[in-house]
């Protein structure tokens, strides 16, 4: 066991870090649409961002190197500022792309893409397919050159902000299930289409926003179909497998601002850290925050050694989600009476932080496939245990 | 030997959800929420406050000798559930509950014109005992003469209403207007947009009337204050698992409902086995309140904080049941949730009521 | 609410009462058999045990009154000496005579059996017939006028010290799952049946002792069949209805004791009951044996009004096992390095009785339906969710 | 960066593993329980610890310089780890992994020699270490002159051992002959028959030598104990899902394998998904041990406490998989259930675990 980077990675910490004392600008939160675009670009130039992308295609065009992202998002965040966007089109479209689309759609959408100029959001989800996103009802069809979107999307975070929508959309109406969907490539702006936003239980505590879209014949050129007519299901999937397996989690940083929280805040005069009650919820957190912490290290190890990681790859999610619901409760626990303020109320804490955090942790368990999909995805694929039979038809 | 309800508060408790169910469905609710929203200085709905005292709900603990019901703290623990079964924007726990249990108990002259008042629903009495438990931001009330001074956090129903009933220490309780010059109200906005809770701001504030030597009345207040919000959580909490059971009816996914998918049904199945035992264990409570006196600081206790933990898990699970779906704004799950939520602190934590239970049987260091 | 049980009964109280103080005898554990029956046997006199039962089958002939059994179980409890004898004839074998039994066999068995002369032990579950009970395999075929019986059963608690054993066995080779079964009478005593002791997890802790119970070719009359041939499922299903829903729990004794514990038990000179800690988990656990005492207490109601409790009615056992599987893990956390002592050894507390609570709980977390099955019936039955759809065949 | 094991630590993994498997199966763990029972002061099964000293097992903590092999504390850890996946009956927590360490930590000529008999495995020393964290019964050891008087409960493998390791106080550090005049151990059985533990009474008994200011000696000593026991429930706990698991296929009800039950497959995938983490916590706080010796302290509180939690969970999830089965003797699934409930608290409780997680930080009262 070695939890040093080693020399050569220690030079490129060092890069890092002279680059963004260099160029890291100021309040990015209130800069110019063009300033972040000119940001990202030098981000870019540098190979802070974009690293792995060809140049042809607008990226900096290196080797792929699991230890180098690691650094470059550690510097980041030690900096206080973002490396790159956080949005879903560097994340999911642009592998997609990389991997299934024509020489056009690479050209035309990656570099821009990267360099902010272009924001996409995502159309799978509806509100009739959440755990069972394959059973959508999102119809395109055929029309000359074009396909007419007719449906809903819904969890379209981003929406009202995008340009681009990337979509799931059912192509062939009498294939099967899993066999009719098409990845397609849409116009915020298209006529028809309308973006409405939605309102969840966090009300405004939340950081992000999200949406409902309605589709009314939307007309779309066959050419922003990406892959195969049919495929659109494979080719989602592939791209969940780029996702970058979140490798660090926040529930450290969570654990710190809450035992922080337990040393500020007093009840009866006395503060919630000399509770012994309260103290042996937050060691238990603790123990939990830092297997999480170790976990994930070494899933990052098997990473870096291509060595599959087993079912220990699969728990991360389920048990991280609850870790932090469970901090919030804790936090919100010691808050008492004060816990539930709320839209800039005086005495307000941390601005209603806990509970949003608290809502959105509940919203984790649920988003991106319940914690139910997960553990039968845990017994099944991780364990080998048999699949559920089929019922018979009714 | 009959545990359970009688005739009369089966009547009562289907009237009132049936008036509810009319008159309080959750787009009322919604819109008080937005009105909230809006105006977030807004007190008390007065109007929904008086339909209720048509049915007698204002009057439920007030004596038959100021024109009350009379009724066991049992039957306005039944109206809580039905209240919190509705999420229902009304001052009840302050002006139904608590305010009349600690007039009547004060059986003076001036207590017994307010609790008239209070049976009509006409006066709106709040009530600011958080300090008794739970002393925060400096908070505490004090008397300089006939004066009041200091600040109390969370009063409960105290904005639009007409006077505010302040305890003062253990011993002494003041009524003061709630227009009183040195007043300052501010309204403390929580998740839960149904319940009104405030700030009070007091510089020598006048009071209307002085009852010392009420300690006995003060512990009564919150002792039935206390049922009755056990009670509020748990209707919350039937509530919830209704519509979990009716929207995995409801919901198909992979070609069948999702109830009858096993996961599905055991969330269902552990949140109705735990939170069957707890109705038990409010009744209980409340009627050790009227026919048990000695049992029943012990069964408010536990019932307050059990009813709480139970509720925190039925909230998460009965959210889980409903997917995403349930997280929305539209689908109004949150409304409970954040019911249960705020309830849950609002008149002692589940850990210092148990702390506070095992003092009450001398346990502790 | 009421929870007085009025003069009428108070007066019958006070006669079972003044009966205990004039007839209860010394150390029954060390009585002679003949002395435990004729102790049976005066209970049935005076109608405190078999009170219903008809006087012809050996009973006293009274009506069924549900606050007469409540009272005698008090007072009997209170005395500290059994009511009756707490073995499977009485409780499962005498109600299904009682429906199902010709004349005869109710002339034969009822009056020794509630007089402790023909001790009893139930044949139903088998190794490869756990929740799935009517997938059982031990067989009876038919042979002139008499069955021969082949298989094994298991868990038949007192197998060793029985004469006579009520068995569910499969008669009818072809016919489906559950309508092969007969409900038979066999003699612990018939060549080819042998008693086995099974040794449980709990070791030599328990109170009570399991035996596996092995057929090879055991020979019993037609006559012995209670019911027609093949009715045994429905037969053995009317009787688990007969069961008196168990209307008290020992949870309130359980947590007396656990406190009592706390306050002997001493670590580093502080008794656990001063760590705030363990007095939170010992509170959280009053809350739920209260909840589960009241809950009784409307479950009574409901049974005395003949009103169907629901949903509520079926949740008692679920929730009862696991706070006595929580509180035996309170115990033993309490008496730390030594709670695990065992076997008699130095120091061993309470002759190792939390373990054996704690290993019992358990035990019962999965016997009788395990705690999965409890929870299908409760959603299906009690909140009306759809049953799980049939496999389609493989 | 590498957070993970070595070639050799793989090996020395699999190597063991294999030896345990063909060596030490379940029937030599129920033979050894049987003997107990027939025989309760029956002490070390020394056959099975001489074939691990040719494995060299017995060596892994001792330095090369006294003909061991030096080894980390994390392989150390590895060793433990795959003695609790085997429930295997041996003093390798006292007299491979504590005495050690406390031993070279001294480094005396006295220890040195201690740890050349020891690498051997001909030597067996056990450890009376629980009056450092827990007192009860009035235990308590103290020096009179170079003799030892008092109590000490639950030595460990001390029952059978040629000499016993005595902390007296937090500062001294005794060695005594197990066969010297003055001393009385009686083995005190547990519900775990494969962990000997045991009582010492002392009446003056002559010491081999003694250690002064040995206090970061015993330290360090219980901190190894700490880590190599939290992997020996973490090894526990991996059997019982594998078990679990292999059940689950192979058991059919209602026509189906019950691992096909979505309430059984989430009941495993909630074991391996606790478990897992746990396995990084007991690898993490081990590689602290020898190379970050600040952060180890914390780490070893943690990894014993929270394994022990997870383990129980764990115990009782896997038993419930099994039904009735697991609960019976001959299905052995018990042995692995009290092996962990055991270790639950032979170190320090959960509880106390936690309190001194919580003093190491500054926190608290």
């Amino acid at each position: 066991m070695d939890l040093e980077y080693g020399a050569e990675y220690d030079a490129f910490r060092e890069e890092v870090r002279a680059f963004l004392e260099a160029h890291k600008p100021g309040n990015l939160a209130e800069a110019s649409a063009e300033d972040r675009s000119a940001w990202l670009t030098k981000q870019i130039e540098h190979g802070y961002w974009a690293r792995t992308i060809p140049t042809e295609y607008g990226g900096y065009g290196a080797e792929p190197n699991l230890l180098h992202t690691i650094i470059m998002d550690e510097e980041f965040n030690r900096a206080g500022t973002l490396r790159g966007t956080p949005s879903q089109g560097p994340s999911m479209l642009v592998p997609t792309l990389l991997e299934h689309g024509t020489e056009e759609q690479k050209r035309r959408w990656i570099g821009p893409t990267m360099r902010g100029e272009v924001i996409w959001c995502q159309g799978y989800s509806e509100p009739g397919a959440g755990s069972d996103l394959a059973s959508l009802q999102t119809r395109a069809v055929a029309d000359g050159d074009d396909f007419l979107i007719s449906g809903q999307k819904i969890w379209t975070s981003t929406a009202d902000k995008s340009q681009m929508m990337f979509a799931l959309v059912r192509t062939e109406a009498d294939a099967p299930k899993h066999a009719g969907i098409s990845y397609l490539l849409v116009p915020v702006d298209s006529p028809g289409l309308e973006v409405r936003p939605l309102r969840t239980m966090a009300g405004d505590l939340g950081p992000s926003s999200f949406n409902q879209v309605f589709f009314d014949e939307v007309r779309v050129p066959r050419s922003n179909v990406v892959g195969r007519r049919g495929e659109g299901w494979k080719i989602a999937n592939t791209t969940l497998k780029h996702e970058r397996n979140s490798l660090s989690s926040n529930a450290e940083g969570t654990w710190m601002r809450l035992a922080k929280l337990m040393r500020d805040e007093t009840m009866n005069g006395v503060p919630a850290i000399a509770s012994p009650v309260y103290r042996d919820r937050l060691m238990q957190l603790q123990a939990r925050m830092l297997s999480m912490k170790y976990h994930a290290l070494r899933m990052l190890t098997c990473a870096l050694k291509e060595e599959p990681p087993g079912v220990a790859g699969l728990v991360a999610k389920l048990e991280n989600c609850q870790l932090s619901f469970d901090m919030a409760a804790l936090a919100l626990d010691v808050m008492g009476e004060l816990g539930a303020l709320y839209d800039h109320a005086k005495y307000e804490r941390a601005r209603g932080h806990w509970q949003a955090h608290s809502m959105f942790a509940l919203g984790l368990i649920i988003g991106g496939g319940t914690a139910q999909i997960q553990k039968n995805i845990i017994a099944e694929r991780g364990l080998g245990m048999p699949r559920e039979p089929k019922p018979a038809k009714a | 030997m009959d545990f359970g309800l009688s005739e009369d508060q089966r009547l009562l408790d289907e009237t009132l959800r049936a008036f509810l169910a009319d008159r309080v469905p959750i787009d009322v609710v919604r819109a008080e929420r937005d009105r909230l929203l809006e105006a977030p200085e807004t007190g008390i709905d007065r109007a929904l406050w008086a339909r209720l005292a048509e049915l007698g709900m204002t009057g439920v603990l007030v004596p038959e000798e100021q024109d009350g019901s009379g009724l066991s703290l049992l039957d306005a623990a039944l109206v809580a559930q039905a209240l919190g079964h509705a999420v229902a924007p009304t001052p009840f726990l302050a002006s139904g509950v608590m305010a009349p249990v600690a007039l009547r108990t004060l059986a003076t002259p001036e207590a017994e014109g307010e609790l008239r008042a209070l049976a009509t629903g006409e006066r709106i009495v709040g009530v600011a005992a958080t300090e008794l438990f739970a002393v925060r931001e400096d908070a505490g009330l004090r008397l300089e003469g006939d004066r009041v001074h200091g600040k109390a956090m969370m009063a409960l129903g105290g904005v639009g209403a007409d006077a505010l009933l302040l305890p003062i220490g253990r011993d002494r309780l003041a009524l003061v207007a709630a227009e009183a010059p040195g007043l300052t109200q501010t309204r403390l906005a929580t998740v839960d947009a149904t319940r009104c809770t405030s700030e009070l701001l007091c510089e020598g504030v006048p009071v209307l009337w002085l009852a010392r030597e009420a300690g006995s009345s003060i512990e009564r207040m919150l002792l039935a204050g206390r049922i009755a919000l056990a009670a509020d959580t748990f209707g919350a909490c039937e509530a919830m698992i209704a519509r979990s059971v009716a929207y995995a009816a409801d919901r198909t996914q992979f070609g069948r409902p999702i109830g009858s998918f096993q996961a599905v049904k055991h969330m269902c199945a552990e949140m109705i086995a735990d939170l069957e035992p707890v109705r038990s264990l409010v009744w209980y409570a409340a009627h050790c309140f009227d026919a048990l006196p000695d049992e029943a600081p012990l069964m408010a206790h536990h019932a307050l904080a059990h009813g709480a933990e139970v509720a925190r898990e039925i909230a998460s699970t009965a959210t889980q049941v409903h997917g995403g779906v349930g997280w929305t704004d539209e689908q109004n799950l949150h409304f409970w949730f954040k019911r249960v939520a705020t309830n849950r602190h609002l008149l002692g934590s589940p850990t210092s009521l148990r702390e506070g239970a095992a003092a009450l049987q001398d346990f502790g260091a």
